[in-house]
């Protein structure tokens, strides 16, 4: 399994996952969210080739309400 | 009824924008966006949740609204950049509110870092909507990096004080005549709009004022008025003040 | 939009009042009382000239107004029944705006002998609304007397100073709920307008913020826009006012 | 002749000049005026049968823009 | 420093005059009267209890002090008349504070029974001195009926909320130049008493804002600064204000 | 009276500070300076004229006074710092007043310039007192950036206008308790004095609403003595604001 | 004895009671308070020839902290 | 001579001139005076070793009123 940060708190997949994987796995929303991987922006285009790797940080955002 | 403005390449009849934060609920937030007339909200960019429960927001928006994303929460221009990527990428959209705050008791903008993270995001193509202090050096710097607008507050965010330095809003005014200027947060009542209007403000952008209202739909159509009431007056030219008396009726001509 | 208020048998769904002096042309007027929306103008009562140079004022109102004649000019109770009395016979109404003031550089009202003429034309049957300082224990007299309505200023007449005193207010509207409140002077652009309804005002009563506009027609539907605005944010139940920000967005799920 | 003050002038009328008369001597618009003799209004009904009298003070009003 | 001030036939130096209530002690009060500077306090006219317990309050105030009788908790002309007959007689003084007032939640004066005692008092040789509301019509009145000085409020007693209607007072000054006028009720921080001096009042009564301060003394000390400051300010004349800045250090001459 | 206050190493008892500028002579200079009690002076670094009248305006001064040169007529931080290099050679003292401006017509304040210049001001020895528009944020930055006090401004420079904020004063004092902070600059009256130091504020710096009043010795006298006031009420607390009134003399008791 | 109204309130005291008396007999200090007997103020120098009677109105006022 | 900027005005002074004495030239007060070259304070005691170049940007500073 990989250990790796998502949104701040450690969480674990399995080798060889990719975003797109990623994604399902934690059962989100896959439409107007965004990824960023170790402070890059991953482009959904490219969510099937990056992978997670271990000690990764990563940030996936939606929209909520605010002001 | 109304002028239009322009932002970018986007026309708005409507010179209210409004929030989407801190409705009692989706209909509530529904029926305040209707009636205020608005064609623009903001919506805040938050980490997903991971208990599945992540229900989409935007759903909730009229379709025809533009959604303005914001950099809300951030407390230097390295967030706030990285923020308004995400939120580039996630709703395919170079309109940011950029917010870099600089604590979270009064939300006081950081005018440094914001900046700083304006001429990083103009560059990369962005179309920066700057909340800052109501600083009049500050706003000339921001227009110099290429926003096409500035937001300078009327008063702290969610204080509902309403415009608390009019000097600061009329000097701006005169001094940038050419420049969009958007009141963001502060108003609390149609008056404040107005107010802030008259001064020659181009348009208001605010939330809790709606959403916190008793009646946030009627809120937001005595905002809408009050915002369309203040443009007008100060398109008409307002009378002169005068500490003394100036007679409506013929002072002479009375029955004696 | 707008609830309707009562005044004696009358139910206007406007809650602003117009006066007739100070424009520049007939036709900028009417094209000011039409913007307005309001139902009703006000009008002075005046010796005729002897040039025979009389032309008819009123033909210039559009004739679904509600015409009131005031008894502006007059500074004792004397002359203000006479003005009324005359009025009356002339227009063949009841409807009074009852001012008596007190000097011709203030204008400000000579609140005593107000309420001495109130006593005498509400027993003889005028509808009367008094022009009168923002003086609660003088309201309560006035109505007392019988008056329908009061009409407190919020400043001096034709000073377009706005609502100077809104506590006055406030602690009228607070201690007379069910007193007809109609601000009457003072105001000078919409957000005066707008403080004064949603201090809990039910009408506006204004002339010299609109006819000396340099665009009085524009300027009277911003009036009416404000008027509205103020009474629907009364309605409505202002957001509380704080010194310190409360956010709009979360402020927690920032990214890190 | 019957001298009097009109409008706070003095002014002259034939004697027996009635107040219907009087407007139409002066060419005053007869509508929407009213008229005061000594302090007390003469309704319009009553015109024909008022006479204007020497000394008399002698009110007559009109409407004009105010506020 | 400051100069002095006249009523009737007496000459004050300190333009400050202050109130006998709401102290948590005797000491508090003698301290804060002593460091207040004041010539003269005003106290109220009440029944005697019948418990024995009636201890001679006035034992603790310092002889040097005129002692002003007031009217206070009177609701009309006739017992006001009463109250300041009953007070000339107990002290022997023709001293009287008028407070005529019309209702018990808001203190408000009653300018129509205030007039009306007033014209009576004066003529039975009282010395005057009424608490009225801002009202310049109404002040004249009070002169004209023999008042040596008439006392508009700032806001409502106990208030603390300051100078509420600045135009009134300036209005006041500027239309009686040669009135006495002391600014009665309503004054919370020394500020507001500077800002009552400044617009051109002669002098000051207070209570509450220096008794319900946590120190008293300290308080009384700091309106007795400011209501001196007011007054010198007053005759020397401000600087004129304007939005735009003028340069205090040569903008010229700078290095390059 | 008045307790001191302490800037780097120096203790002050009068928390007033002035100016040099805009006397119509030597003389009345030196009176107000005298009156005002102040133990500081301001003065602007200039280059010298060529044609040989260069009087030695520093003469003028009282020789007690601490001298504060300033760097007005700055735009940028390099010349400011240049300046203060140049001021503290001249007059053998680290102190400066630290002035960039964003342009000749406002004389607003450049925060970035005026932050920029102060932190290598204070690593070369200077004892920074930065002028600056009313931004929380900035001031925490001077702070760290090693300024012993801030100098937030009340209104533009020269405007006479007082406290235009007074809501971003008082959360600056709220949130900054430890902070040393000096308003420079918009007071007009000493009741705007008053109005900062009930706010909070450490002292006060003024030139123009001395130097320009008809009698700046006299209006001195009146600064010095609001500045005392306004502390004082800061430190012995201020009594609660009030919509409505709280009688000061028994309400029960009256005659009946 | 007489009954009559002291500060609005019912009190009694023996026929003849003059209102030196009656301050005594209520023990109220004697300084610096005024008596109005039936609206009208007795001046100190009558106390002793004014009688308390059946259903007079009395009020006697001293000073109390006021603003 | 020597010709340079001083105070942004082009003067001359001979050559070999020395601060101390450009002073003394240009009878400007020797006291609370401070002087910058090219941008750098000289101070005081290195009046008389810094010469004026040609092309030197010189300024001289003194006090005046300010706020």
């Amino acid at each position: 399994m990989v250990s790796f940060q998502f949104n701040g708190e450690v969480r674990e997949v399995p080798e060889k996952t990719d975003l797109t994987r990623m994604i399902e796995l934690f059962t989100l929303p896959p439409k107007r969210v965004a990824i960023e991987v170790n402070g890059e922006v991953v482009r959904r285009a490219q969510w099937s080739f990056v992978f997670v790797n271990p000690q990764d940080k990563i940030e996936v955002v939606h929209f909520v309400g605010g002001g | 009824m109304g002028d239009s403005f322009q932002l970018a390449d986007t026309t708005f009849s409507s010179r209210l924008i409004i929030g989407t934060g801190k409705y009692r609920s989706y209909d509530e937030m529904k029926a305040a966006h209707t009636a205020s007339g608005a064609e623009m909200v903001t919506v805040a960019v938050n980490r997903v949740p991971l208990d599945g429960s992540s229900e989409s927001f935007l759903d909730h928006l009229d379709p025809k609204m533009k959604i303005l994303p914001n950099t809300a929460g951030c407390y230097d221009a390295d967030h706030a950049l990285r923020t308004a990527r995400l939120a580039r990428e996630a709703l395919d959209t170079e309109w940011i509110k950029l917010e870099v705050i600089g604590d979270p008791v009064t939300l006081l903008p950081d005018n440094e870092q914001t900046l700083e993270a304006a001429r990083v995001l103009v560059k990369e193509g962005f179309i920066v909507l700057p909340y800052f202090s109501d600083d009049l050096i500050m706003a000339k710097k921001l227009l110099d990096a290429g926003c096409p607008a500035v937001m300078p507050l009327a008063a702290p965010i969610g204080s509902g004080m309403g415009v608390q330095n009019p000097s600061n809003l009329r000097i701006m005014r005169e001094q940038l005549p050419d420049a969009t200027i958007i009141v963001d947060a502060g108003v609390g009542v149609p008056s404040d709009a107005a107010i802030a209007m008259e001064l020659g403000a181009d348009a208001i952008l605010m939330n809790t004022a709606i959403a916190e209202s008793r009646d946030p739909a009627q809120m937001a159509t005595a905002m809408n008025l009050a915002v369309q009431a203040g443009r007008l007056a100060y398109l008409s030219g307002r009378m002169p003040k005068r500490l003394y008396a100036s007679a409506s009726s013929p002072i002479e001509g009375a029955i004696k």
